[in-house]
């Protein structure tokens, strides 16, 4: 049952089957209709399933998530579309305030099955607001579960498990890996939607990345091997939770570890992380965890973002840095 | 005799009122203009032409007994208050007429959006008013399950509830239900983005939501010109839907116009937006002081056109009910404050892992490990230094 | 002259049924009532009894060139993104009366709030064409002074804009002022609620802002009945202002409307609401294909409404230009694209430290230390292994 | 020139020393005219500096920031109240999509000296959305700066300098403080708005705290030396930036760090702080750095707070395990 496929189309074929496998998921967003999304992640949907099905909303993102929590009430599922990563703002105090805390405010009795999917993460050239990877705004919060494919056979799988969580789940999508192809196995029985997997083994030091992130890592452990040294690369897949356990049996065995992302290093997910497999790891490091990461700076103009963006060569950097410690 | 408004024609209505104070009511409702009134303050019967009604003694006697018992809880949960009981409380003090009049024109069927101050609401709802003093006692957010009345949960977030009646509302519609959705606001709230857009999303999806603001005149210590200088009923043409102003003091008139509204949204036609006129009495919660930014004359005025005792008036008027019924209401008014206030005291505090409830359906590693580790912690005081322990964690 | 709101309450039985299948853009734009022209779209001058214009022919001639210039700049700049040259652009085509007419109705100290595709706008502000092309080109994110021409930066969250506007409206009327503030937005953004909240604070504080909303019957694929069921000019009367719809595609109508708009506000009357209704011609951005969800016809039938069109065959018809005139516009025309396209071409990159630059006015540590532990990295490969440089850092 | 008030009353000062100074301060909120705030910060403000200085707006929080940003743009100096901490969020996108980025996309040609005054923090025994401590979600968004007082001398100082800077100010103060006395010199020249400060020297932990927390440890660094042990305690004072030199300095005599704050640790600012430190003291650390704060939680109702928040036992608890390491 395997096939070959781009990260968008994977999304594209996750989000038909959770509408032909359960009536009561519904695709809300900006554009998602006749046109099929800007990123054509819904293409084909509004014709298959009507537009009571996928529905093009008003412009207004507080609007869709707050009555996508109206429909979440009344028994749908909903999945929205935020359109790119910089638009999610208007929409975070309907996510913090209400999405994330009405199941606990209810003491349980009522769930909020609502996933935000939201592309996120740079290096396609776009213009202000297009590029960012605000994730850590939603890690922090309590009430939403956070998850970040790296490429088609998680996009395929974590979004149909994120659809049947009873949890909200926001749901960044990397976008610079949209036309990425890989194989998804779409009979396989998924794993745990927030367990980290390692990519690829090694010994000399771990590289924890996520997203678009992960590929730029087995990169650099390519071109590390060619160099003699041996990097393990963790998908960490899940940023609330993060699987721990994971990261830390393979900084027991590495004695090392480098956090990768393109967000703003500081009070980013690399924090939490380095914070976290220091407690855990004390006597195992070798080095302090390193951040490869964004600057505390706007994510700056198309013409920047090569340099701007972590690469090869900063996180190899890094890896030097950390086993020269 | 026909008792007619001076601001609008129509055709002749009937009238239980009187001549003599024909020029009265009149005359106060040539001020405001377009206000929906059907009991004047001084309990006299008139005619609308666009909303009539007809309830028997029973169901006017319903009225003045749930408006009654309202004021009654309120008024205990305020003591309550004061008493230590409860952190804080928001009384809905004069505006019983409006919570009463819309709460009881919803069907069972029909869902309802609160604010944090609608006890009259909860109560047509049959909501255990002990239920609403959780949150105000600090011992939940809420709390309670919103599908077994179609009652949901207190919300504080100003004005983003109505964008979740809007969209479960969208539910309805999708769901082919006969049911309308009604959604509380403020007038305060009325300056809020999300209300705004809830009025977008229920025009485009001709959604079945009765947009429902209580205009008390006041948002804490802002005046109703500081949310804008129309009335309010007057935004919803801008969005493509009716909306009108009722006498949020007259529980007929509030009934009358709100089974008018909720009947048109579940009749396919979509939203309306119900601005019921009304007053906040008292302070805005327990910890408000009023008397910093309003006049005493403004609240006498307001006392002038309280929503039960017109009410009375026109039963006692009109013979509608008897000694006994008053003296049964007394009777289980106390019953009632009886009950809320041994219910609040008897409310037991959560134990301290309920921290970790709830934050997951489907729950978290996270939440798991913090729990465990904060259990441990606990439990270090059990077994050992307990000279530290209890001086706060 | 007088303003006119059109302002409806209502009853439920006044509710407007909603079209649930969109007929072609004629049909549902025929006898739109209320729409100001003043040039039909065969290019007669007619009259409307509150919004008179009396222009010389230089005047005239100046509107036209303004429209032939701005029209040539577009299309160069699409030309420049098949280049390579232009990541992106977003253009105007078929918006140029409604942003010249309102432009040229702005004074110098006036200030304009844009969105990302006022570039006729930007014209008749005399902002450098070129600095409108930095983002599209993707070395800065805007970068110009705002202040020297009055002309913010364009902004590209959807209706955030409309309350910075009416901000700065605030301040003119603290300031006394005699000038008024206009802040552009589009169809799609009439549903954020950051629009609503600006209306309400503007109507509060009876701010000097001219809301100008380019209806160009699209937000990307979204036709306008996906943001209101109701013509959006009568959003205005719900909030205690005036609002009006306008020819977009007639330039001597949106001139006259704007000006009138913008002395409303300047005299101290307050906000006001302009829908000029116009058409996106191109697609949204160089991105957008719209042939997936809008018909051929319906871009055809605007056509017919060229604004530029419109215009010259009034001209023509009145013998208010030569021949000399039009060729004079092309030369002009031509020269501008060269400038434009060799000031494109010669745009220098920003340096990479740019990344920190401006990022505060005062300063930062953080930004200080990651600027030096940058700068340190990038020099290690001038001293170092360079052999791995290059290949992305 | 020293006197003794309370830390709401230092803000006051602070205030209405700043509308004496400069005719452009504004002060715009929900009831902070007449009412004078519900917390009686800008009390007095409006009867004497009139409804033109001190403005009650509309109940409407991104119009309050978004029309700040307009009066900034206009040459004003607008210090806005946002009622409570869980209210901030219908502002949110206007606060991180234009005002903390609209410096950088003018290339620095137009300032945005707007303060937003954030009550923040729990132990007050209120209902849901006004006991939060969302500080991390402003602080990983660069363009902002991000401050919170401790006691009244620099509520006092602090919010005048925040008022004074040219940049974005995020201004937490720290609500179940304000009635707390201390000393305010109001002729003393202030240090740097960004400075941590040594508020307790010791020598065998470091404790990092900020705003409400600083108390608590001050406290448990005196029950600590009954103990015999002699605990320092750094203010951090500003969150972003974060002064790391005055927190290396002190973790580089102690050898040991626990941080201590109200928000959930997880992504939290003990994080940033945990992985900075532990990159530059790597050698220093006798133990890993620990953390003390929030869960993973909503914040509780007000019944559970006294559990919920940390206390002089879990800080104690957490200096035992470092120590113990
Ligand atoms: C988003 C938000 N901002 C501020 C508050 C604080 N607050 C609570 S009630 C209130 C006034 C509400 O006025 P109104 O909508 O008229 O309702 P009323 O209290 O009069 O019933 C305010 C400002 C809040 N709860 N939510
Ligand atoms: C808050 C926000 N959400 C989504 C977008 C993406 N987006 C850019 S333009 C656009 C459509 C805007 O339509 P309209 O307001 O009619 O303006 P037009 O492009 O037609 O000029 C959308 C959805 C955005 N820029 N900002
Ligand atoms: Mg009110
Ligand atoms: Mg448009």
């Amino acid at each position: 049952m395997t096939q070959t496929m781009a990260v968008a189309k994977a999304l594209n074929e996750s989000l038909r089957k959770a509408l032909e496998n359960d009536p009561k998921v519904l695709i809300m967003g900006e554009d998602v209709g006749k046109l099929g999304g800007v990123f054509r992640i819904t293409d084909g949907l509004y014709k298959d399933f009507g537009e009571g099905r996928v529905i093009d909303t008003p412009l207004a993102e507080s609007g869709i998530v707050g009555t996508a929590i109206g429909l979440a009430l009344r028994g749908y599922r909903p999945v929205v579309e935020i359109q790119f990563d910089g638009f999610v703002f208007p929409a975070y105090d309907q996510i913090v305030t209400q999405l994330a805390k009405m199941h606990a405010r209810a003491l349980g009795k009522i769930k909020l099955p609502v996933v935000i999917r939201i592309p996120y993460g740079g290096g396609i050239g776009a213009v202000e607001h297009h590029s960012e990877s605000p994730e850590a705004l939603f890690a922090h919060v309590p009430g939403l579960k956070v998850v970040s494919p790296s490429n088609s056979s998680d996009a395929y799988w974590m979004l149909q498990q994120a659809i049947e969580c009873d949890d909200p789940v926001i749901f960044f999508e990397p976008k610079r890996r949209y036309w990425d192809k890989g194989e998804v196995d779409v009979a396989a029985l998924p794993g745990d939607l927030h367990r980290a997997v390692v990519a690829q083994q090694g010994t000399d030091v771990t590289l924890a990345a996520y997203g678009p992130m992960v590929k730029v890592c087995l990169e650099a452990a390519a071109a590390a091997a060619n160099e003699g040294r041996s990097l393990e690369v963790v998908d960490l897949r899940s940023l609330s939770p993060i699987d721990f356990d994971t990261i830390e049996a393979s900084v027991r065995r590495t004695g090392r570890l480098v956090v990768v992302h393109e967000a703003p290093v500081f009070y980013g997910a690399g924090a939490e992380i380095a914070a976290r497999i220091t407690e855990r790891c004390f006597y195992h490091l070798e080095a302090p965890v390193l951040r490869v990461g964004g600057f505390h700076a706007p994510y700056p103009p198309a013409r920047l973002e090569e340099e701007y963006l972590p690469g090869l060569d900063r996180v190899l950097d890094a890896v030097d840095r950390a086993l020269a410690f | 005799m026909s008792v007619k408004s001076t601001a609008a024609g129509g055709s002749p209505a009937k009238s239980r009122g009187r001549t003599t104070t024909r020029g009265t009511a009149a005359k106060r409702r040539a001020g405001e203009p377009g206000l929906v009134q059907l009991l004047t303050p001084e309990g006299e019967r008139v005619e609308h032409p666009d909303y009539a009604i007809d309830l028997t003694p029973e169901e006017l006697r319903g009225l003045y007994r749930d408006m009654v018992l309202t004021r009654r809880f309120d008024a205990e949960a305020i003591t309550l208050q004061r008493q230590g009981e409860l952190g804080l409380w928001a009384s809905l003090l004069g505006q019983e007429a409006a919570q009463i009049g819309s709460g009881r024109a919803t069907r069972p069927d029909d869902y309802v959006f609160p604010t944090y101050r609608e006890h009259g609401v909860a109560w047509t709802r049959d909501v255990d008013p002990l239920n609403l003093l959780g949150m105000f006692r600090g011992v939940n957010h809420g709390g309670w399950d919103p599908n077994e009345n179609n009652f949901q949960l207190y919300t504080i977030v100003i004005g983003s509830q109505t964008l979740h009646a809007t969209g479960y509302a969208m539910g309805v519609a999708k769901d082919g239900a006969d049911a309308a959705v009604i959604a509380y606001f403020g007038d305060g709230a009325s300056s809020q983005g999300d209300v705004a857009e809830a009025f977008t999303f229920a025009a485009v999806y001709n959604a079945p939501v009765v947009f429902f603001c209580q205009n008390n005149q006041w948002a804490i210590s802002e005046p109703t010109e500081k949310q804008s200088r129309v009335p309010i009923y007057q935004r919803a043409a801008g969005y493509g839907f009716p909306g009108v102003r009722v006498d949020g003091n007259d529980v007929l008139a509030v009934l009358a116009v709100t089974r008018a509204a909720l009947e048109h949204a579940r009749s396919g036609q979509g939203p309306m937006l119900v601005e019921a006129f009304t007053y906040r009495m008292g302070a805005h919660t327990t910890t408000d002081d009023p008397t910093r930014y309003r006049s005493d004359e403004e609240r006498e005025e307001w006392a002038s056109k309280d929503p039960i005792a017109r009410l009375r008036t026109y039963l006692e008027r009109e013979g509608l009910a008897d000694e006994a019924f008053y003296a049964e209401i007394d009777t289980e008014s106390d019953a009632l404050a009886k009950r809320v206030r041994e219910g609040v005291r008897n409310m037991p505090n959560p134990g301290t892992m309920a921290i970790f409830e709830n934050v997951y359906a489907d729950g978290s590693a996270l939440v798991d490990e913090e729990r465990a580790q904060f259990a441990e912690y606990l439990s270090s005081f059990e077994t050992g230094d307990v000279e530290t322990a209890g001086t706060g964690h």
